[in-house]
């Protein structure tokens, strides 16, 4: 095997008493596509948030391309090269929705410090977020304000903001939660073309046990802020933990 | 068949300049579970914020229990006897869980045989009962929203996509627990995408798009007739799951 | 050229563009048009604010970033001319190096008070800048040496930008078109070309990618961060550029005034002033700037003389001559405040624009 | 019933001493703070007098502060008319004393009682119904803006402060204070005005009536969760408008009431009072933290006692130490002692 | 026409003294012209003007009297600050301002140019005349002010003058301008007073609200011996002076202090047309109408340099008795009262009795302007 891309060391983290993610130590491949599963309250989302940055880690180290980045911020673990899009949706809501991707692909650009020139004379930046839009569907909106848009269509700008910044690693907390039946297949396709097609490392959180099938080359299963299995989809759904703390009772037999 | 618990009458709804809801006709029965379906953006939110009076119909009626609701301020229609999920879940998040329960039991102190119910369908509340509800992960904060309506007996329940960000266990203790609020008595009308607790619940279905609803009849109908989910909703639901 | 100009952010509304077009006429030509010390007094004025609230919206408007801390940089600016003229000698090297020393002291200033704060919640940026400003303005009183105290300083400016200084009396006989060529037309040209180059270089700033950047910070700083901007550093740039450009507008002021005291440059109630210009105007558009404080200028001036004739229309009625005695302007100014967040809630601006 | 869902066992790790600690903290402040006095004044007496005396001037200010707690703390509404409401209740109130010129002339405690009672039950009213029509015309459209609220209500502000002018005279209004109450206490060469006592008496019931309201009702709950998300309020069926509207009035009241406390403190009193005290009591609510009234007593408290030490030991740190103190404390807390409510 | 401007703080913190000032000149101008408001049949038009106290509304408001306006002469200000702000104005247009009722020595002192006149007193007559009221032997002095400009120089003043007669001052204590609480200050001047022997007298300079007498009065400074004393103020102020039966300093004006013809005819006109006595600015604002229609008269125009020629030593009547442009710094020599206070329950205020008047001859007020 090669060196990992993105490998968390014990990281820990406890509010208050609460220990939400108890000393995971995980290691991810380039070009792997990884499910995090987990109960409500796993720890799932707040995994994410130590290996972006968003909290800082009671104790324990991310690893990128083996480089230490406990210490960088939010900002500097996106440029070197971890996106998140996030669970509940987290945009700027009173900008445009091309304005809102314009703005990731200027990021990436780093053309932030430009104080002379004009933002709107960078076409290319303009034509960038339009292709992105165009690939989630949400051309027709594009100069819609971001807070008038319906909530389904809200989940999938914010994946569109992730894949307008194009990281080496991608985080998906739960894309498709309220997406319709027939938009959210967009959404697995893109994702299964990331995969497939850039050969992006991807970690997706997910409920929807027929898309992780379909999708992961294998499964972390979280479980009271601890790792509880990891191993290739089919061993992992089949075992205990799963089973019981997970799945529950399949609904038909409510 | 009894006189519907809600009942919409060609309801129209403006949001700024936009024509969002045009036309809406809707009756939830008493005692059932309605489901609502559609594709993203098709006015689903603005049907049940309409019911609530988050919106205001400027055309058509809404009827609860008989009574024309359509001007009357929110906090009456809900003392009214509406419960409401909405879709953003709502939750007060600088309140703790507890706080956040206790507003909702408007009537008095809360029912402790009725909490210890909630506990059984969604634990974490209880242990989380101190904490601040902004700390909650995602599909905590949805349990968090549903036990907020059902803390208190009511007439009808207005849920907004409740499964969405919820483990699969979680998913179908929530489903019993909305059935068994159904055997108390109550009605629900239901918004959801996912097909098989729609399968699981509904008794009657009604599918909107674009403002409009376009199918009304049973349940069992619908997820019977692929062809019919295909013309509808864009795609087969049974081919989905 | 005309849109490089005005950086491609065009005033979008006709009825905007008039306005717009109206004022920067009166403002170019203010001399002419309004002969009188006291009208060009207002005009010089209203050029200075403009300089000063379009570099508040910059922070505001923009960068969602509220201080109160606006009128010390403005003061800062204000203080270093006088200083240098009052120290060097009435020379323009003593304007030169008065605000420049002026612009770069509060922009190190804002860069102390931007690192050490804004990392933290807004309401604690608002409330440190608003104990940093109180603690300079009680400081500028207190050391009555150096900054005269409460009595302020006055002080002379170069001849050629005074009364007493004549020319053109070969090409044009001293006049043109009635108005007498002298040092303080010069002066007044000074402030203008000093306002217009600062506004049009803000307009520039906030409608470069760094402009764009900042709206996002306002609008979502959670989301700025995880997309790859350091919102701290963009942070404290903008406060530095806004302290730096308010500096150069203070700068302005005292060359116009000839007097800079701590009422006038430092006082809490010119930064509410300020902060209603801006909010008038309509944030975050810059030319809610021009609009606002024009505006509010105008009225601080004027609105007592038109009281006073109000007020001999009522005669007799009882209670009402009162309410409308020209001493009692600042509550029908009140009055104004509160109205003008009503009917204008995005600004005269926003609401121009939206054309409703 | 049976909606078991699995189980469910979050882990669990102990406490440190430091975090169950950390909410007490803010209360061991002051007493911590009367130490350090003793420890840097050397004077017994003057050490004596100064903290008895600050301590009142801390309930003097907290009555004031109080009223902005509820409208600022709970309703995130950056009342700058708070101040006018302080300088309408000292007219009103001095107003009504002067008019009970017998019952404060007179050197009976009872009588002298009764009549400032009389006054505060004036000034109430008059700044109740005051900030109901405040709340209802300029208050009521910038709920949630901030920007917005500030200049409208330093709008209504400076009509409130003219409308005074307009009723009262531009004139100072000079009063004396109670005959009962004039003159000090002097005790172990200590002496603390008479007049401070009452107003450790009425900062105390402030105190305890607000903490038993916001305990005993939903109405903190309701007001909180109300500015956060006002539609779910209301679709859960509460009339938040109404309130609302019966917070803000009650905010304005307690701020009459701070008007005639502080009116009879300084013996003088203009249009302008109310809103020179302003910067001080948005620094109590602000340390105290949003929305607590426990908080901004003890900011209060702290405020009063550290100007006192510290205009004694260096006057010319004076000027600088209420700000010193908001620093010092945010600096360790940003949220303010004992945040109720989270500012953005 | 004569045309004069009246500048000054009509609106803003000090609205109160500026009325009294303005009602005091037109009633000069009235007294002076014997009715006719008209001085060598020419129209006297008195142009008011608004500084809102604010010292760059005091300059453009000045520059547009004497330019837009073109008025012979201009008046005011009420504040210190906005005087010093206006009076290279005066220089500029090589017109009078005739300042009243500021009050700042450097107004006279070294910001002083040749345009500059004032009938109000400065504040070294205030001290001079304070310090010989309240100095004698055996009496400690300890003082209280605020701590910017105005106070520290109120109190360089005061005790330079006390030296002249002979005495100093013990101790003195400052207080930033804001501030409220005066217990930690009244401590401190305890602390230094407590121990000395004989008469201890704490005099008060205070500008504005916050009243420290009475609070410092309220902790029983007589526990220690200490008494306070300070100047004459407003009526409305000298109620507070109540609490303080048998307090003596000096003061500037008092409506029943003075016996002359034109206080009399000021305090009856006042009550007749206002309902209530002529006040401490009244009687200043008086004073400046009545020097500005004298000058015009004996001068006979209204050029500026006639009229600083007739000015320079002028003496004429007012409400306070004579009054004398000194010529060196402009500033008007005049008398001040030494009072103690009467309390008498029928009266609103505190009655300070006159228990003898400075005169001219009595008060060594230094030149600063050299
Ligand atoms: N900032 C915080 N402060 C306190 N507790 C927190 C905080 N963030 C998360 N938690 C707690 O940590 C636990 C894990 O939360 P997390 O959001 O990671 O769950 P999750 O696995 O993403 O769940 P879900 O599937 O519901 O989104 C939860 O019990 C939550 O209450
Ligand atoms: N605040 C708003 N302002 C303007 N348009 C809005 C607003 N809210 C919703 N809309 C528009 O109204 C339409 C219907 O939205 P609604 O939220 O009711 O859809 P929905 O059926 O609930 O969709 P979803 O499944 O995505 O939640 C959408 O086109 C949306 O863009
Ligand atoms: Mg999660
Ligand atoms: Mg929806």
């Amino acid at each position: 095997m090669t060196d990992p891309i993105l490998r968390t060391q014990d990281l820990t983290v406890r509010f208050g008493g609460h220990v939400a993610v108890d000393a995971v130590s995980c290691a991810f491949q380039a070009g792997e596509l990884t499910a995090i599963v987990g109960p409500n309250g796993a720890g799932k989302t707040t995994y994410f948030n130590l290996i972006s940055g968003q909290i800082p880690a009671t104790s324990g180290k991310v690893f990128l391309r083996g480089r230490d980045i406990s210490g960088q911020g939010v900002s500097q673990r996106t440029k070197a090269g971890i996106g998140r899009a996030f669970q509940l949706t987290n945009l700027f809501p009173d900008l445009t929705v091309l304005e809102n991707v314009r703005l990731v692909v200027q990021s990436h650009s780093g053309r932030g410090f430009n104080m002379w020139s004009m933002a709107a004379k960078h076409r290319e930046m303009v034509e960038a977020a339009e292709a992105i839009l165009k690939r989630v569907r949400l051309i027709d909106q594009r100069e819609q304000v971001v807070s008038e848009l319906s909530h389904g269509n809200q989940r999938k700008l914010e994946v569109a903001l992730l894949i307008a910044l194009d990281p080496a690693v991608y985080m998906f907390d739960e894309p498709t939660a309220g997406m319709s039946v027939d938009e959210a297949p967009v959404v697995l396709d893109l994702i299964a073309e990331l995969k497939s097609q850039a050969d992006r490392t991807i970690l997706l959180v997910e409920h929807k046990m027929d898309v992780i099938r379909t999708l992961a080359d294998r499964i972390i299963v979280l479980h009271n802020g601890a790792l509880a299995a990891d191993g290739p989809p089919a061993e992992v759904m089949a075992s205990d933990v799963v089973q019981e703390a997970y799945m529950g009772k399949e609904l038909e037999d409510v | 068949m009894s006189e519907p618990i809600l009942k919409l009458e060609g309801v129209y709804t403006n949001i700024a300049q936009y024509h969002i809801l045009q036309g809406v006709d809707l009756e939830v029965p008493k005692g059932a579970v309605t489901m609502l379906l559609g594709r993203n953006g098709v006015g689903k939110t603005t049907t049940l914020r309409t019911v609530i009076g988050h919106w205001r119909a400027h055309k058509g009626r809404v009827l609860f229990d008989g009574e024309d609701i359509t001007a009357l301020p929110t906090p009456l229609i809900a003392r009214a006897g509406l419960g409401f999920v909405p879709e953003d879940m709502g939750i007060f998040s600088d309140l703790t869980v507890e706080e956040n329960m206790v507003l909702a039991a408007i009537h008095g102190p809360i029912n402790s045989a009725r909490l210890d119910w909630i506990f059984t369908a969604f634990p974490p509340l209880k242990t989380f009962w101190k904490s601040e509800a902004g700390n909650l992960s995602g599909g905590q904060k949805q349990m968090l929203s549903i036990a907020r309506a059902m803390v208190e007996e009511r007439k009808l329940y207005l849920i907004d996509e409740p499964t969405k960000g919820l483990a699969p266990a979680i998913v179908s203790t929530m489903a019993r627990a909305l059935r068994e609020l159904k055997e108390q008595g109550a009605s629900i009308l239901l918004v959801e995408q996912n097909f098989a607790v729609a399968r699981a619940l509904g008794d009657t279905a009604n599918v909107m798009d674009d403002g409009r609803m376009i199918w009304s009849g049973a349940m069992a109908e619908l997820s019977g007739d692929a062809t019919l989910q295909e013309r509808l909703m864009g795609l087969s639901l049974d081919a989905h799951h | 050229m005309f849109r490089s100009i005005l950086s491609g952010d065009m005033p979008r509304s006709a009825v905007l563009s008039i306005l717009l077009a109206v004022i920067f006429a009166c403002l170019a030509l203010a001399p002419f048009l309004f002969p009188g010390v006291r009208s060009i007094d207002t005009a010089a004025r209203i050029c200075v604010f403009i300089a000063l609230v379009a570099s508040y919206d910059l922070l505001l408007g923009y960068g969602g970033i509220v201080s109160f801390a606006h009128t010390m940089f403005f003061g800062i600016g204000a203080y270093g001319v006088a200083l240098a003229l009052t120290h060097m000698g009435r020379g323009f090297d003593a304007i030169i190096v008065g605000s420049v020393a002026g612009a770069v002291v509060a922009a190190l200033l804002a860069l102390l008070i931007g690192l050490f704060s804004l990392r933290v919640r807004a309401i604690f940026f608002a409330m440190i800048t608003l104990a940093v400003a109180s603690a300079v303005a009680v400081l500028a009183s207190q050391l009555s040496g150096l900054t005269g105290g409460e009595d302020g300083l006055t002080f002379k400016l170069p001849r050629e930008l005074g009364p007493a200084f004549k020319f053109g009396t070969e090409m044009f006989g001293g006049e043109l078109f009635g108005v007498k060529l002298n040092g303080k037309l010069l002066a007044y040209y000074l402030v203008f070309a000093g306002a217009l180059v600062l506004f049009l270089l803000l307009l520039r700033i906030v409608n470069s990618p760094f402009g764009r950047v900042l709206q996002a910070i306002r609008e979502n700083d959670f989301r700025a961060e995880a997309i790859g901007y350091r919102v701290v550093y963009y942070r404290v740039a903008a406060t530095c550029l806004s302290a730096a450009a308010a500096a150069l507008a203070g700068s302005l002021y005292a060359i116009w005034l000839r007097y800079v005291g701590p009422d006038t440059t430092l006082s809490m109630e010119l930064m509410i002033d300020i902060l209603l210009m801006v909010v008038i105007g309509g944030m975050g558009t810059m030319y809610g700037a021009v609009i606002g404080a024009t505006l509010f200028v105008l009225a601080q001036n004027y609105l007592q003389n038109l009281m006073g004739a109000a007020s001999g229309l009522v005669e007799g009625i009882p209670v009402l001559p009162q309410l409308l005695s020209a001493d009692r302007w600042l509550l029908w100014l009140g009055v104004l405040f509160i109205l003008s967040v009503y009917f204008f809630p995005t600004g005269i601006v926003g609401r121009l624009r939206s054309g409703r | 019933m049976t909606t078991a869902a699995p189980k469910h066992t979050p882990k669990m790790a102990e406490l440190s001493l430091g975090q169950r600690l950390a909410p007490w903290m803010p209360v061991l402040l002051v007493p911590v703070l009367v130490a350090l006095g003793a420890l840097a004044i050397p004077q017994t007496s003057s050490w004596l007098t100064l903290t008895v005396s600050g301590l009142a001037m801390g309930m003097m200010i907290f009555i004031m502060a109080s009223g902005l707690t509820l409208v600022f703390g709970l309703m995130d509404v950056i009342n700058f008319g708070h101040g006018a409401f302080v300088s309408i209740g000292a007219f009103v109130g001095v107003s009504v004393l002067l008019m009970l010129g017998q019952m404060t002339g007179a050197p009976s405690l009872g009588l002298n009682l009764i009549a400032l009672m009389l006054a505060v039950v004036g000034a109430m009213a008059a700044t109740g119904a005051v900030g109901w029509a405040f709340e209802k015309v300029i208050v009521m459209p910038v709920y949630g803006h901030h920007l917005k609220q500030i200049l409208v209500t330093m709008g209504g502000l400076i009509v409130i402060e003219q409308l005074i002018i307009v009723l009262w005279g531009p004139e100072e209004i000079y009063i004396t204070r109670p005959e009962a109450l004039k003159g000090a206490i002097t005790f172990a060469g200590a002496a603390l005005e008479k007049y401070r006592l009452v107003a450790v008496v009425v900062g105390l019931i402030v105190f305890a009536a607000m903490r038993f309201v916001l305990r005993r009702t939903k109405i903190g709950l309701i007001v909180r969760a109300g500015v956060q998300n006002g539609e779910m309020v209301e679709a859960l069926g509460y009339r938040l408008r109404r309130v609302f509207v019966g917070v803000f009035i009650a905010g304005s009241a307690l701020a009459g009431l701070g008007g005639v406390m502080w009116g009879l403190y300084q013996e003088v009193i203009t249009a302008h009072m109310g809103n020179d005290a302003m910067i001080l009591i948005f620094i109590v609510v602000i340390i105290g933290g949003l929305g607590s009234v426990e908080g901004c007593f003890i900011g209060a408290l702290l405020v009063g006692l550290m100007q006192n030490y510290v205009a004694y030991i260096e006057p010319k740190a004076a000027l600088i130490s209420n700000i010193a103190l908001m620093v010092l404390i945010l600096m360790w807390r940003p949220m303010g002692m004992i945040p109720v409510v989270k500012a953005k | 026409e004569i045309k004069i401007a009246h500048v000054y703080g009509k609106t803003g913190p000090l609205e109160a003294y500026a009325k009294q000032s303005h009602d005091g000149l037109m009633l000069g101008l009235e007294y002076a012209t014997g009715g006719t408001m008209e001085i060598n049949g020419e129209k006297i038009v008195v142009i008011e003007k608004d500084t809102q106290l604010k010292p760059e509304n005091g300059r453009a408001l000045l520059e547009e009297a004497y330019g837009d306006d073109e008025v012979d002469l201009a008046v005011g200000p009420v504040s210190s600050g906005v005087a010093l702000a206006m009076l290279p104005v005066a220089e500029e247009y090589e017109k009078i301002l005739l300042v009243e009722p500021a009050v700042a020595d450097s107004i006279t002192g070294e910001n002083w140019n040749r345009y500059i006149f004032r009938t109000g007193r400065n504040s070294s007559q205030d001290a001079v005349a304070n310090a010989i009221a309240l100095a004698g032997p055996d009496v400690h002095i300890a003082t209280l002010a605020q701590d910017y400009a105005f106070g520290r120089d109120g109190i360089a003043a005061f005790k330079e003058a006390l030296e002249t007669v002979g005495s100093k001052v013990d101790y003195e204590e400052y207080v930033p301008t804001d501030t409220t609480d005066f217990t930690a200050a009244a401590e401190r001047i305890f602390n230094a007073m407590k121990d000395l022997d004989g008469k201890k007298k704490l005099f008060v300079i205070w500008a504005g609200g916050g009243n420290p007498m009475t609070k410092i009065n309220a902790m029983d400074p007589g526990r220690f011996g200490i008494e306070i004393a300070t100047g004459g103020n407003i009526l409305a102020a000298m109620k507070a002076y109540k609490d303080f039966p048998g307090m003596e300093g000096a003061t500037y004006y008092y409506y029943d202090i003075p016996k002359n013809p034109v206080n009399d005819w000021l305090v009856k006109e006042h009550e007749a047309r206002f309902g209530t006595p002529p006040d401490f600015f009244t009687a200043g604002g008086m004073a400046a109408g009545i020097a500005v229609v004298e000058a015009i008269k004996k001068a006979g125009s209204t050029d500026t340099e006639d009229l600083i020629s007739t000015m320079e030593g002028m003496e004429w009547e007012t409400p306070k008795g004579k009054m004398v442009f000194r010529p060196e710094d402009h500033q008007a020599l005049q008398s001040m009262y030494h009072f103690k206070i009467k309390v008498d329950p029928n009266v609103e205020w505190a009655i300070p009795e006159l228990v003898r008047e400075l005169t001219i001859e009595d008060l060594p007020i230094p030149i600063r302007n050299q």
